[in-house]
């Protein structure tokens, strides 16, 4: 057997849906359909009832969901494209993430992102929002890069009380697959070391822990061990994992697909200068997509983005300090 | 549909006993709200002040409709309908005067009120939020195999304007859901007339848009207000979809204590939609025979000394303490992040 | 309406001038299509593809009868509306095939391409949004002191449940600017038929909530479309303010080219709803003697070999080089921010 | 004469309407009533037919804004609250930031956000957004601590060819106060010494430059001189100034009124270290508002934000490493 991300994302909803009679799914196609990506593919059919379409209406559809919370759901929102969640903003972080601050009444939804780049998609279906959730205190932002995460951490953000941003990778949908799912899983809130090493850190999360792999490996060949922590949760954030690492390798480099103001790669050099200073060898370093619009042209978007090589050359550079 | 109530026997009874139930309950919002007045202007309130002076026949008419197990989010100027719907003079003064004991703990404020889980949905600044929110709690109870149940939330003619009301009552079209949305068009949204706000002849027009029931009431009139969104949520709790209700009154008072509402066009004041809903209902109610002035003035007066003496009592209870507060905004403590 | 157009002498003869550049219109884009159906099975255009087929004659019909100076926000269905408008077959190759030399030059693709200072404005993909962004272009020429002036955009019965589309068309209904909304009702918006969309008995009846003129029109005939989009576009070029006009049509083709539009329910199509607007307008054409079906068919083929050479043409055009982009997003190129 | 910052906001306002034709300001209750907080006072007379109420619609507000902008108009839009602008957040980072990168066509907007926290406003009207937008290329965000600065960057702002989100502080509305109106100023993108210094850079914006100059100034008590960075614009944030300020003191305090998750002090901490590592002889350091919503009651609200004694606090804590 052999299951893909997207697939795990898919089986996750079902064991929820089935081990949970309080879940249910609302958004765009997501019934009959199965949903843009297939994600909901005969759960409308399986679970009857409980996998509801929407109309275009991205601010009713997380209200709607945050109601169904204080009464007692779990609902889990698809939207269509992380990048249309722009306009359920407001209900996501003035109403979902104070919920529980103001009024002691936690809610537990999960809204399901669709996100980041994959080649083609232009300015509007190719965007990482993770950062801009995670500046809102009330949200916990998750961005798995694997299989086995894909499937763990969502089941775990549907069993959380509060609201929980799910980045899913669509540039992992496919590509990525794996044996089995997985019967355990680490807890959200812990990183995880992809891959060991003892020269250089690197910190990433989504997709760029594939191209930091990749990357890794390439300079593997000159020598280096490069250490690829997978951030998993990037809020929380776990910083002991990240301060252990960089205590090995004494060197930092952040690798993020978001744009770099204020990023996930901002906060984590921030964090380990500020707690782990005197572990740096080097000064720690970032690398993320440019500052435009993710471009339509692939040619366009392979430069954008940080690839596999970009990585490596930054890790290259920083080797040399 | 008034007739409807009078074939009963003993209807006039009830009704009777329905509005002057309703009358003191406007009565102690309007007798609390002026407390609320005279402690802002005494420097004793931080926030600003939203009072609901002038809509009190409406919003009551939305809260003693109401059952409990029923959902209600109420908005800026609904202090008679929270009441109905059994909020207290307590809470109110502890939430504007920030005791640590109200039920937002001095962490939000004012208007910004409730008990999620109670029904009492705490709204939001934000316009229009809360009918997707409501729209959401009457899907899951849907869900949860439960009938019979209501949800009625309160917006203004200037909150017709958000795209939050059109999505979110759009859904519960679509959903047929038993939401009740009562829009007190109160001739004004902080500044802005209608005529800057929308064009159609009426916001009763819209409902057609939306496939829900449209219900025009004069909201000067308690008894009006009570019987048409008696038969709105009737028809919503017996599977009728949403319910869309325009009351037509005029705010009797500043956008918020801060603000003289000298933009308020003075021609409106002496129409019949300017009259004050509770100095009619007094006299209705004394037309009738239910009560006399004198009771009216009793029931001012008790009402007072118990407003008095709460806010005395609430401005001795403790503030939050910051030190007391674990400053989280997760329920789960241990996805908290740490910052150093 | 059609008596006053059928009342000036040679009436017949403009309309059926007018039809058959529609048509011709019509045609190209549908070719077009076909071909960037077969580019996107053979791999060349690596983002999607989404097709207006079904739906050229109320497009047409809007690009047709707006003028130089007017303002159009084309939406996703919209290549016969765009080409009335100005848009060429060369241009739409090169934005699909991300030419360098096309108008978004690689780095916007397929329908999200316009020429903002020409008119032409450049859809975003969120639904909805563009009906403000004309709404204020139009409010600029009237500060400018520009009148008759048109500002024309499209939208589909699920882009009506969004937010954006209530706010926009309130808005210019407010200020009575001569925005004109058609909306492209072809049932299904993805997968989502209009029973789980919206609840009015027709998306018409969301005019008068508005204030705004409603114009029900027969999407599957162009001489309707022209004939009903004409008198629309005229009342708002008059004065009469926005225009919300409702087309009924099917889409004859998948959401986008990855679908095979499985979930369309097949009595639709045998409907008259489900007819395909170019052959009932070019049986129209031959049947009143404007042209004969070989001229129908030459027209087809000249356009299959234009739009052939010139995507052969543009294949060979220079890709987007990255080292030739200066990555600034601003245009005060002192702005920019520079990261390490 | 004297001149409130609210003031000065008005007069760059007047004196914008005044000598530019293509200016035009929409919002609600900018027009007779002269805005929530007066900032348009009286301008609707001055300015027949340009100073325009609008319903309560914050995606259509911005949403017009563009088009009149594509159109050749320089609208200024007012937000009533910052808080409100989540509202109108896909108009603004979704077609205002893309318009230019996307179309050539360049998007002279400015976006009012009447911004942070006062005693008792509560989690709805405190918001301090300006990481938010930083986030996304092709806006431009500034944040002016001084009378003198919000009226010649407001007017810089109309100005300028490309959307810029205007954070005015709330709490600096009535307090600040100066003599005249500036003549010349310092042009947007470069930072402002506010105070110089010698043995720590506290590297501030907004209302906190004020708590920043007050815990200097009771610092210098003890002989230690703090250097206090004034950002002015947070993007383009300007590094150089900031590393420059650095190399004299060593030490790096950076202290946001608004959440820390990706915030203004993570960016500026990311770019020193990366850009300065070898000038620290301390870890660098930041002071944010605790990460809760805001809270309503005073005594709550003066321990979530940062506080002059808060920051002399962790200044002192920062000097003695
Ligand atoms: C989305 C949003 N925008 C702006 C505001 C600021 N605001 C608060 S009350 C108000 C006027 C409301 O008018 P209306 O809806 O008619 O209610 P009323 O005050 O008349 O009861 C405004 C603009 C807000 N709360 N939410
Ligand atoms: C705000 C927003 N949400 C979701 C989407 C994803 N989406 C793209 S097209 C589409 C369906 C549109 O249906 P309709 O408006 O009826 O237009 P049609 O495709 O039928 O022409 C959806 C949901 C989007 N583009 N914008
Ligand atoms: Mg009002
Ligand atoms: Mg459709």
């Amino acid at each position: 057997m052999s299951i893909t991300y997207l697939e795990a994302i898919r089986e996750a909803q079902a064991k929820a849906l089935a081990d949970d009679p309080r879940v249910f799914i609302y958004g765009q196609d997501v019934g009959t359909f199965g949903g843009a990506f297939k994600a909901t593919k005969n759960l409308a059919k399986e679970f009857p009832g409980r996998v509801i379409d929407s109309p275009i209406s991205e601010d009713a559809i997380v209200g709607m969901a945050i109601g169904a919370a204080i009464e007692g759901a779990r609902p889990i929102v698809e939207m269509q494209f992380a990048d249309f969640s722009t306009v359920g903003f407001n209900q996501i972080v003035n109403q979902a993430a104070t919920l529980y601050y103001r009024t002691g009444v936690s809610c537990p939804i999960v809204v399901r992102l669709p996100s980041g780049g994959t080649a083609g998609s232009g300015p509007f279906h190719s965007q990482s929002m993770e950062a801009i959730y995670a500046h809102y205190p009330g949200l916990v932002v998750l961005t798995p890069a694997t299989v086995e995460d894909a499937y763990s951490m969502l089941l775990e953000a549907i069993a959380i009380e509060d609201p929980v941003i799910f980045c899913e990778h669509k540039f992992l949908y496919y590509h990525l697959k794996a044996e089995s799912l997985p019967a355990e899983a680490q807890p959200i809130g812990k990183a995880r070391i992809a891959r060991p090493g003892r020269d250089l850190t690197i910190v990433t999360y989504g997709a760029m822990v594939h191209e930091s792999l990749a990357a890794a490996e390439e300079i593997a060949a000159d020598g280096f061990e490069i250490e690829v922590v997978d951030l998993r949760s990037i809020k929380p954030l776990d910083t002991d994992t990240v301060l252990a690492s960089v205590a090995r390798t004494g060197r930092l480099l952040c690798v993020g697909e978001a744009w770099p103001w204020g990023g996930v790669c901002a906060e984590v050099i921030a964090r380990v200068t500020a707690e782990g200073f005197g572990l740096l060898d080097a000064p720690p370093m970032r690398l993320n997509a440019k500052d435009t619009p993710v471009p339509y042209h692939p040619a366009l978007w392979g430069t954008h983005r940080p690839t596999a090589s970009a990585v490596a050359a930054s890790a290259r550079q920083l080797l040399e300090i | 549909m008034s007739e409807v109530v009078k074939s009963r026997p003993g209807a006039e009874r009830d009704q009777g006993r329905e509005i002057v139930k309703a009358y003191r309950t406007m009565l102690a919002a309007r007798v609390l709200e002026e407390k609320l007045a005279a402690l802002y202007r005494g420097g004793k309130i931080k926030g600003g002040v939203f009072l609901g002076r002038g809509q009190e026949a409406l919003s009551v008419a939305v809260g003693q409709n109401l059952r409990p197990g029923d959902i209600f989010a109420p908005l800026i100027r609904d202090q008679a309908g929270r009441m109905a719907f059994g909020d207290t003079i307590l809470d109110t003064l502890r939430t504007y005067l920030g005791s640590s004991l109200g039920s937002m703990r001095g962490r939000d404020g004012n208007i910004h009120r409730g008990r999620p889980r109670e029904g009492y949905y705490a709204m939001i600044s934000h316009l229009g939020a809360m009918i997707p929110v409501v729209t959401g709690g009457l899907l899951a109870r849907r869900l949860q195999g439960q009938s019979g149940v209501v949800g009625a939330t309160c917006i203004g003619d200037g909150g017709t304007s958000t795209g939050a009301f059109h999505e979110g009552l759009n859904a519960a079209a679509v959903e047929k859901l038993p939401l009740v949305v009562v829009v007190a068009n109160n001739q004004y949204a902080y500044s802005t007339p209608n005529s800057r706000q929308f064009a159609c002849a009426d916001l009763l027009d819209k409902a057609i848009g939306y496939g829900v029931t449209g219900h025009k009431v004069d909201g000067t009139s308690l008894a009006d207000c009570l019987r048409v969104i008696g038969v709105a949520i009737t028809a919503a709790r017996a599977g009728g979809g949403p319910q869309l209700i325009v009351g037509d009154l005029l705010r009797l008072v500043g956008h918020g204590e801060h603000d003289d509402a000298s933009y308020v066009d003075p021609t409106l004041r002496r129409k019949p939609v300017g009259q004050d809903c509770i100095e009619l209902a007094g006299a209705y109610i004394i037309q009738q025979g239910w009560a006399s002035a004198e009771q009216l003035a009793n029931w001012r007066e008790e009402l007072e000394t118990e407003v008095d003496a709460t806010a005395g009592r609430v401005m001795r209870e403790p503030e939050p303490d910051p030190a007391d507060e674990d400053w989280s905004a997760l329920s789960t403590r241990e996805l908290e992040d740490h910052f150093a």
